[in-house]
């Protein structure tokens, strides 16, 4: 199985159906140190962008992250808006015009899309961000050597990321006004993107 | 969760139905994206002034749109900021060929989608100026922060920046006042209550029966700080000191004092606490020029206040004086 | 009960002294017995004009003074009607030689109040109109009940009346516009919640987490029927229906829409409720030429709404439309 | 014992005790069927009774009637107020310059008390309001023959007045509002009443 345009749309189906199934789950993690809406706001923007993608013939891969791209941007709002909007804007700008996606090109693609949300938001490794289960992800695929492994490795340690911003004071975001305060919560942004990639690897596995 | 609501999904557009109802001879509202502009805008010649955040802070910011004050407001869902594509479609409604300053409250994602729409208004080849608004000391540590938050002084840059424009200063001068007005306020606020978004339908934090949150935004988060409650005087000067501290205000300085409901505290009590607020700043040798008592920047349901205070000059308090003609502001008009 | 305040007996004294320190450049206010007056009264040859009522309900009444509105407000205790002497030294107060008109609302406690001061006035010389508020459409048998409440449309009252006595109207012609506003003037509330007075310290009763009281007072009184929660368009329907039947108002009338909050309703929320409510008075096939938005006569933090409609003639409405300037209603001035 | 300057002083004094004894049943009463504020205002306007009794000499019977009067009329306010006032005034003017009050006296001047009460209020018999109270009261005073078996009485009688309001349905006052839902609470007028008639029979039984 390939990076193409069917399975990224299948992917992106899929974390639809994802937001909206843990989106009470992600409201509770943004309650606890946020505002409570991440959840809603994710959800808000992948129905949207599942709306769109499937509303106009999507040429290519690229072409599919770009929709939702633009989608997630003018539906989303918040923080993470701008920031998935920008992932998803630089994935689909590496990877326009392709048919398919190798795994060198697609480790590529995520590496200038974490760079596209580290320059947004400013963030590093550790401030209790998205970020967090962004760097070990990418790494991951950087490392592998199969595609259909690198993006289970990746979902794997993008799990492993977000579960470890639990102990960590924010210092980024809304979670960062609480300072100590934080600590002991997982982080709302660092779990829907371990949802992301655990999409990718589900699509992936089929 | 019980609200005055038809569904936490059409909140904001149910809402803004009734602002166009309300206010249609003089607002001018869009649903995709939405949108509160000025009837008559864009005025020729004058700078723009648009400013947006998250629903849930009635008035703010729609209610601030008028002659004198916004050109334009951008709601966002309740609690989330606003996107790139409606500040872009607010930016272009209220050019008048002399710039647009967008006034953000400093959160980050408030920041970041203004960040994306002055990058397209200006690729359309629209001057924007931005205003960051960050005057919540409560934050105190914005090296590992996002920095401090924009509360309070938010209305008072809308207010006074909006009488530059309207007396027809130019975007660099507005700009200038709006970020002249964040630096010499500041603010703290305290919450009694927690409040509810529609969509999560529970309250934000849980508080004990004597329980109070100290240094809040405007989000519902908790705040910096639980501690038992106080008196009206003991809560006051728990704000008032930090505040005062910060700028610092100094004895004979002119200041205008703003007590800001969070939207379900009662008008008897924050006159309570106003009282507490002035007696303190009359104790600091502070000169109480101005004031502005209720609920102008508010956190849903939430109870609690907040205190703004601003450090005024004479052009400051002149355009604070100006004639302001909003659905929340108006004065001289 | 967690409220901003020093001690639940102090409360209305330190209200009032943040409404000094606020407004004394407009307002006297005195403390022995409670009054918030004009700083100019008494203004020769106008009528005046003051009302009173238990505090609780501001900015109510004590918001309304000031030019274009009333020349005095009496504040009681909370939700307990203020006493003769209060009154008195109100009307002599305001008293510039043209007698002195006093707008109650129909309460068996601040009428027999109002009537031993209107005793004690005459005794003075001083002419005395009263004018009795009482729009609540949800007190249906008045013959077995202390009459229908005033609620709403004394918010009305006061600044129709108060825009005649500014235009030079003499005492009988005041009193009979402040009449005619209450005649054409209907209303009725629900609430989500209950309020707590501090004296109490108790909710003054207990919902269920899906029910809402409907036809309340503004005391924190239970409704005449508790009900299901519906949609905002449910609730808005509920309340218009016994309102547009009872005057009743008829299709081609032209009406002032008013949608009060009870203190603790973001106005959102009441943005919400008014769009349902224009709807409504559309398809009744109203003409809605002004409206009123906001927490205007409240009880203390009560999440909930009431609907004040009022018919209009030209000469109300040229009334409504002319300039005040009071602290909590402000227009062309 | 008979009723004079010093028992009447004493009866004010009792009655002062009672309603800040009894202010939070007070308060509870007028909370299910009014404002809650009845036991405050009440407890408030004798508190200065008493005040204004202490700071300055009262003539005889009917001053100390007139100040507790005066001092109601001006800081009780609602209902309760001008109603507990005109009572008082009555009272007073009845019993004016008397040093000695005899029953057939002290009958007729509670009488006139109810007289003004029903005259400013308007109530009836059966409105569930402090005349339920006053009615049964001043009946057993004026069929009584010794002083102080008809001011016992009267609180007896007050008190079966009061306890006989909770079926009622109300139709003056506050109350009145509730239509149906008055009924089967106690009228938190007519149990103050009843305590001005028990403290009445307790300074009279010393
Ligand atoms: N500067 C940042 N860089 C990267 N991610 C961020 C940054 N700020 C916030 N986030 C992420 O955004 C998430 C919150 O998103 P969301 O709740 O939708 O927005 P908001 O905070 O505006 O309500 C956080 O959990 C965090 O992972
Ligand atoms: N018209 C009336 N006549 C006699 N008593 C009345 C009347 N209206 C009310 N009351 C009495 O007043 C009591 C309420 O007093 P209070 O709570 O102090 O005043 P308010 O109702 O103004 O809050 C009622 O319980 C009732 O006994
Ligand atoms: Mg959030
Ligand atoms: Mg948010
Ligand atoms: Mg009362
Ligand atoms: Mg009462």
């Amino acid at each position: 199985m390939a990076v193409d345009r069917d399975t990224t749309l299948a992917w992106m189906t899929s974390f639809a159906a994802s937001m909206e199934e843990h989106r009470e789950e992600l409201v509770q993690l943004d309650t606890a140190i946020g505002d409570g809406d991440h959840g809603t706001n994710m959800n808000r923007g992948m129905q949207k962008a599942v709306a769109q993608l499937a509303a106009a013939e999507q040429a290519d891969t690229g072409a599919v992250l770009k929709t939702v791209a633009m989608a997630l941007i003018s539906t989303v709002g918040g923080a993470a808006g701008p920031l998935y909007g920008t992932l998803f804007l630089q994935l689909g700008t590496v990877l326009a015009g392709l048919q398919e996606v190798d795994l060198p090109s697609y480790a590529a693609a995520w590496r200038r899309a974490l760079e596209g949300v580290q320059a947004r938001g400013k963030a590093q490794a550790q401030d209790k961000t998205m970020v967090d289960a962004l760097i070990p992800a990418v790494a991951a695929l950087e490392a592998a050597t199969d595609l259909e492994d690198g993006i289970r490795a990746a979902a794997e340690a993008a799990h492993q990321g977000a579960l470890a911003t639990t102990p960590l004071v924010a210092r980024k975001g809304r979670a960062s006004y609480l300072g100590e305060r934080s600590a002991g919560h997982q982080d709302p942004g660092a779990t829907s993107t371990y949802y992301l990639f655990k999409s990718a690897a589900e699509t992936f596995a089929h | 969760m019980k609200k005055l609501i038809n569904s936490p999904d059409s909140v904001v557009a149910d809402a803004l139905r009734g602002v166009e109802a309300a206010h249609g001879d003089r607002l001018r509202v869009t649903f995709d994206p939405f949108t509160v502009v000025r009837a008559d805008a864009p005025i020729s010649g004058k700078v723009g002034l648009i400013s947006g955040g998250g629903s849930g802070h009635e008035p703010m910011h729609g209610g601030y749109v008028g002659p004198g004050m916004l050109d334009a407001a951008c709601p966002g869902e309740v609690f989330t900021s606003p996107t790139p594509d409606q500040m872009l479609a607010a930016t272009k409604a209220v050019n008048g060929g002399a710039g647009v300053v967008h006034i953000v409250k400093n959160y980050t994602g408030d920041v970041l989608n203004f960040e994306m729409a002055a990058d397209l208004a200006k690729a359309e080849g629209i001057e924007v100026e931005t205003v960051l608004t960050n005057d919540d000391v409560a934050v105190e540590d914005s090296l590992y922060t996002a920095g401090r938050r924009g509360v309070g002084v938010t209305v008072l840059v809308e207010k006074i920046a909006g009488a530059a424009a309207a007396a027809g200063r130019n975007l660099q001068e507005v700009a200038e006042i709006g970020r002249r007005v964040n630096a010499n306020g500041r603010s703290m606020g305290v919450a009694l209550s927690a409040c509810t978004t529609p969509a999560s339908g529970r309250p934000s934090f849980e508080l004990g029966e004597d329980e109070v949150e100290i240094g809040i935004g405007i989000h519902g988060e908790p705040g910096r700080f639980r501690e038992p409650i106080g008196s009206a005087a003991q809560l006051a000067s728990r704000l008032m000191t930090p505040i005062l501290e910060d700028l610092p205000f100094r004895s004979g300085d002119r200041v205008l004092a703003f007590v800001n409901g969070m939207g379900g505290t009662p008008l008897i009590e924050l006159y309570v606490f106003y009282a507490e607020v002035a007696k303190l700043a009359a104790e600091h040798g502070l000169k109480l020029e101005r004031n502005l008592v209720g609920n102008y920047i508010t956190s849903l349901e939430m109870q609690g206040a907040s205190i703004t205070l601003l450090k005024l000059d004479d052009e400051l308090l002149r355009y604070w004086d100006a004639p302001v003609d909003t659905p929340a502001l108006r004065w001289g008009a």
